[in-house]
């Protein structure tokens, strides 16, 4: 357990030091969040088509952060082949791989709130009236979104030690594919007239919470060999 | 009990057999010296000493068991691989404390300063270990390496790499550990004359089994005729003395190396009457040496016999 | 300048793209999705939907540049979007292609070497700093305008044959395509090159520079965005003056990366 | 008589880093230089000063009388470069790798084909010319550099760590062949190592450096012989020596007794060539000589000692 935390102190602390990764990182955060917020100002309607925007856009800013720090936690260590130095260390592959999940997942989900802040308060700002987030809103940021976060690191992390390095490559260009498609999906989504509601955040947090078990479950998948087979 | 042991070590990869039947053991305060040409499986073994690639068949027990199922085994094993194990954007000193951190070392701040005066990089603790040079790095990778003081060190080519200086700082610890601390090491090396220096023991793989395991010694003596090397004040007279030494009888056989006659005995006999026959002859002897065989030659000869054989 | 060692270059360069396989499935995923699917997507939805798709589209048409609006105004309802959509707001997002393949192979051609300690036995060839950059723009370029405008063929194909049951007739491209494939096209893979030469003096991997230059896509998407919310239209003559913008932006980047891509920056720089 | 390579206190700074400071020495064709000192010594940034890949801060250096600064194309097609790591493009053969240096240092169209297969051929490498070199050993790759460096019959060929990371066998293959490159085709060899045997076997001179500057520079025995000025020799004996032996030894010139058990002296001799005369004043004297051996200092112990500043 102790071990785990330490792990995750020395992601955390390596992601906050590396300038290029959060530079692109917040690079990403304003145009994408600045950008939306501003279209929505351009449509009429008030509230509901922020909620919708945030509802959609915050968890796949967040996908995209986690994607960007986990390759830093994950494949780096494993291009360079540290990580089989770290296989040697007394903790269990297990323990190394959660470290690895929550060191990505925290400064993933910090700047991810901070995005959702921006988006709302340039909106606000902006807009002559004063645009609250709902309640259903306020509870899926602070539970959906850490959860798909944690889920999508503890994904990415899996394939990323288990697959060799063209895998791993393809696996990025279809990362970045399929979070354009996403973003389009979400631009496209507020655009269609559906309300916030609890049953939605509910429903939302349910696969989320199902997505992290399937997780956890392939970790039972975990396996040295492989990961030391596959160190290019 | 032994600290390594390791019995009928099998290994296939794709249908390829990389280990056939290895046995060998490593005793405690033993430097344990493996060598052979790359590809022979030495990085296999290691690996799967280590527990992270499994055994076909056969086993290798760390301490008496597989580190493969003791993960907290590993805290009495240190390691230091072909990559050093450090993060480039992390400082000396940063690395050096998650690793304490790690193997749950009793005084980590202490330990840590210890460590980098250790390395030598004092100075240098907090800037980025991106900007070191490659021998820093490896000597940081050291002492991270031992910064929990092991019972038993695993190295891979541990002075790959590095220049004269640590190549000696990297030796002098080697030898200082296994001394007074009673450390085992078992060390991959291509570094044959540091080998001869540091190793008490020394197994040589080729295609994985293993073709001699024993002392430098014990190779040495086993290894042929004794040897003399000569050295001629007047090189002109090379070819004159040649021809003298190889018909004498306690001479089994000459060679020129340069300017240098080497000249094989038969078993038994003096070298006096060698040199008192040249001087007769009016051919000024410079030099005069014994010469055992050097690991390198000891190495070259089970290799390339081996080789022979299959 | 020695064209055999240009061509030396740029061969060597273009051989090891097509064993990259990041760069080879890129350019299927990019000629699948926009040559292929979103042509397909967009002349099959109103036949499935029929009219239904069209009183959504009142509500835009508004938005819609007064240009288009006189071409769609003769327009059938169910033929309106593909219209709208191929022939017109979508020849922007094309764009993408040259810049994603210009980008890969510059980030292969200069990081990829610099990452692979490949670039320091090139540079003790004899060849001249000049003609070590210029082989590698080239082989960039050329592969990226080349795979834009066969591109550029399979759309033009896939949108007429499979617009007929709704066109009945051959009416692509229109005239806003040919300066943005003609003209803006080139410009835009020089500027994905030039940012990756840029780039790649301060970042170590492929793909950090991939990433890194990735961000031009935005660029991009602010040329559809613009022109989807009605902001800009790219008539003939506005994408003139873009590609016109871009070719100056190129020049001044490129005379930049001369001035970095000199063996004594690169030799310091690692 | 222009010099394969000479430098004429030659300087390069890096931001507040000197790497090379005040470098002025000679390389003769035709001879193997070897160049030592620590990492950060400077022997990298020489090499790539000698071929323009970098700008002297300042000094001057030739290679074959052309400044690589302003002749830079000419000078590297007339030298080879083996660096520290020996990349290739590992997507592509062996054959295409060398094809394309090839053409690249200038090896005429029509003479192409064939120098790049006398190449594989000569490195051992014809089995394996159409594999893709991603799947080559180290020691493949390492002599696949080695064919590249020397694809265009460069006249000058640097060599950093030629021999790192091999095992024995093929170190001593490469080895082998840096030899005879010398010795039989009289290239100029310019080598830079961290193993001091291997520059013991193969350099003709050495230079020493260390933080750019130059401690040492000559043949070995030069070096050894500037150090330590006295040399001391080992005598074993198979029967005690005759008393008047000894009292005639010690009367010699240049000659001083240490010890002088029964079976076992030592002496001190002033020059090496002296020792020649020892060995058959005890012959003739009637004593019988089982070993002479004068205390060999080995490159390491003379590197260690110039490092150390023992010598000035």
């Amino acid at each position: 357990m102790n071990g785990m935390l330490i792990v995750a102190q020395k992601e955390i602390r390596q992601i906050l030091k590396s300038r290029n990764v959060l530079a692109s990182a917040i690079i990403f955060v304003i145009v994408f969040g600045g950008f939306s917020s501003l279209s929505t100002l351009t449509s009429e309607g008030g509230g509901g088509p922020l909620d919708q925007l945030v509802f959609t856009l915050v968890p796949v800013l967040g996908i995209f952060m986690g994607y960007l720090f986990s390759s830093q936690a994950f494949l780096r260590e494993k291009q360079g082949g540290i990580v089989e130095t770290l296989l040697c260390s007394p903790l269990s592959l297990r323990e190394i791989w959660m470290g690895k999940v929550i060191g990505v997942t925290v400064p993933a989900y910090g700047l991810t709130l901070l995005a959702a802040a921006l988006i709302l308060g340039l909106a606000n700002s902006l807009s002559q009236m004063t645009l609250l987030p709902s309640l259903p809103l306020i509870a899926h940021l602070f539970t959906t979104v850490p959860l798909f976060i944690a889920a999508t690191v503890g994904l990415l992390g899996f394939a990323q030690l288990l697959l060799g390095l063209r895998e791993n490559q393809i696996l990025n260009f279809a990362i970045i594919f399929a979070l354009i498609f996403l973003l389009t999906m979400s631009q496209a989504l507020f655009g269609s007239g559906f309300t916030i509601s609890w049953v939605v955040v509910g429903s939302s947090l349910a696969i989320a919470i199902l997505l992290l078990i399937a997780t956890s479950w392939l970790t039972r998948f975990l396996d040295k060999e492989r990961i030391v087979i596959t160190i290019p | 009990m032994s600290v390594i042991e390791v019995r009928d070590l099998n290994r296939t990869f794709d249908g390829k057999k990389v280990l056939r039947g290895l046995n060998f053991s490593v005793e405690k305060g033993e430097v344990f010296g493996f060598l052979g040409p790359n590809g022979a499986g030495k990085t296999t073994t290691l690996r799967i000493l280590l527990g992270l690639l499994r055994a076909s068949s056969g086993e290798a027990l760390v301490f008496g068991a597989s580190l493969a199922n003791q993960d907290r085994l590993r805290r009495r094993v240190g390691v230091l691989l072909e990559n050093n194990g450090i993060y480039d954007r992390l400082s000396a000193r940063e690395n050096l404390d998650y690793y304490a951190r790690l193997y749950a070392v009793e005084e980590p701040r202490a330990q840590v300063e210890e460590m980098l005066e250790f390395a030598g990089l004092t100075e240098r603790a907090d800037d980025l270990v991106g900007t070191f040079s490659a021998g820093m790095k490896r000597k940081l990778g050291l002492a991270r390496a031992i910064i929990h003081d092991p019972e038993l060190l695993l190295l891979d080519e541990p002075t790959s790499g590095l220049d004269p200086e640590a190549q000696v700082l990297v030796r002098d610890l080697i030898l200082r550990l296994s001394g007074q601390e009673a450390m085992t090491v078992f060390m991959n090396s291509h570094h044959l004359a540091e080998v001869e220096r540091v190793c008490s023991k020394v197994a040589i793989l080729h295609h994985g089994s293993i073709q001699a395991f024993d002392t430098v010694e014990h190779l040495r003596a086993g290894s042929g005729m004794p040897r003399l090397s000569l050295s001629l004040a007047d090189p002109e007279k090379t070819a004159t003395a040649l021809d003298l030494l190889s018909q004498l009888p306690s001479v089994s056989r000459t060679e020129r190396e340069g300017n240098r006659i080497l000249v094989t005995l038969t078993r038994g006999s003096p070298a006096s009457p060698i040199l008192t026959r040249l001087i007769q002859e009016d051919i000024g002897v410079e030099e005069a040496t014994k010469v055992s065989r050097s690991l390198e030659e000891i190495y070259l000869g089970v290799v390339q016999e081996a080789e022979g054989s299959a | 300048m020695n064209a055999r060692i240009l061509r030396a270059l740029a061969e060597k360069d273009l051989r090891e793209v097509r064993k990259n396989r990041i760069a080879i499935y890129g350019a299927i995923v990019l000629t699948v999705i926009f040559s292929i699917a979103f042509p397909l997507i967009f002349t099959q939805v109103p036949l499935i939907t029929g009219t239904e798709g069209a009183p959504d589209l009142e509500e835009v048409i508004p938005l819609i540049p007064l240009e288009i609006q006189g071409v769609i105004e003769n327009l059938e309802p169910q033929q309106i979007p593909v219209v709208l959509f191929l022939g017109y707001l979508f020849a922007p997002l094309f764009l993408i292609i040259p810049l994603m393949i210009a980008s890969i192979i510059a980030a292969e051609a200069f990081v990829g070497e610099k990452e692979r300690k490949t670039l320091e036995p090139l540079l003790y060839t004899p060849a001249t700093d000049l003609e070590l950059f210029v082989g590698k723009v080239l082989a960039a370029l050329i592969p990226a305008v080349v795979f834009a405008w066969a591109n550029f063929a399979v759309y033009t194909f896939v949108v007429n044959l499979a617009g007929w049951p709704v066109m009945h007739r051959i009416w692509f491209p229109t005239a806003v395509w040919w300066p943005m494939i003609l003209w803006v096209a080139p410009a835009i893979a020089l500027m994905g090159i030039a940012v990756t030469v840029l780039i790649s003096s301060k970042v170590r991997t492929f793909m950090e520079a991939y990433q890194a230059s990735g961000a031009l896509v935005l660029i991009v998407v602010a040329l559809l965005m613009g022109q989807i919310f009605g902001l800009i239209f790219l008539s003939p003559f506005v994408s003139l003056l873009v590609g016109a913008v871009l070719f100056a932006l190129d020049a001044l980047l490129i005379k930049i990366g001369v001035g970095i891509f000199s063996r004594d920056e690169l030799m310091t720089s690692i | 008589m222009t010099h394969a390579i000479e430098t004429d206190h030659l300087t390069r700074t890096f931001g507040a880093i000197t790497a090379v400071a005040n470098l002025s020495l000679s390389v003769e064709e035709g001879e193997v230089f070897g160049i030592l000192g620590p990492n950060g010594a400077g022997k990298t940034t020489v090499v790539r000063l000698m071929n323009g890949i970098l700008s002297p801060s300042q000094g001057k250096l030739w290679v074959y009388g052309k400044d690589p600064v302003s002749d830079g194309p000419e000078v590297r097609s007339m030298t080879g470069v083996l660096t520290e790591s020996p990349s290739h493009y590992e997507r592509l053969t062996a054959r295409q790798n060398l094809t394309f240096y090839a053409t690249m240092s200038g090896v005429a169209e029509e003479k192409l084909p064939n120098r790049v297969w006398e190449m594989l051929q000569l490195f051992g490498l014809e089995k394996r010319a159409d594999d893709l070199v991603g799947g080559f050993s180290k020691g493949m790759k390492q002599r696949l550099a080695l064919a590249r460096a020397l694809v265009h019959e460069p006249k000058v060929l640097f060599l950093d760590e030629p021999t790192a990371g091999l095992d024995p066998g093929a170190a001593k293959q490469v080895d082998d062949l840096i030899a005879e490159l010398s010795r039989q085709e009289g290239r100029t060899v310019f080598l830079c190592t961290h193993n001091l045997h291997e520059a013991q076997l193969l350099c003709d001179r050495v230079a020493m450096l260390n933080q750019g500057r130059l401690l040492a520079m000559g043949t070995i025995q030069e070096l050894t012989s500037r150090i330590w000025q006295v040399m001391s020799v080992d005598v074993d004996l198979l029967t005690p020596l005759p008393s008047d032996v000894l009292e005639h030894l010690k009367g010699l010139e240049g000659i001083a007794i240490e010890s002088a058990a029964p079976l076992h002296l030592i002496l001190r001799v002033r020059q090496r060539d002296l020792i020649p005369m020892v060995v058959q004043e005890i012959v003739h004297g009637g004593g019988e000589i089982v070993r002479v051996s004068p205390r060999e200092y080995s490159l390491e112990e003379v590197y260690f000692a110039i490092q150390k500043g023992d010598f000035t």
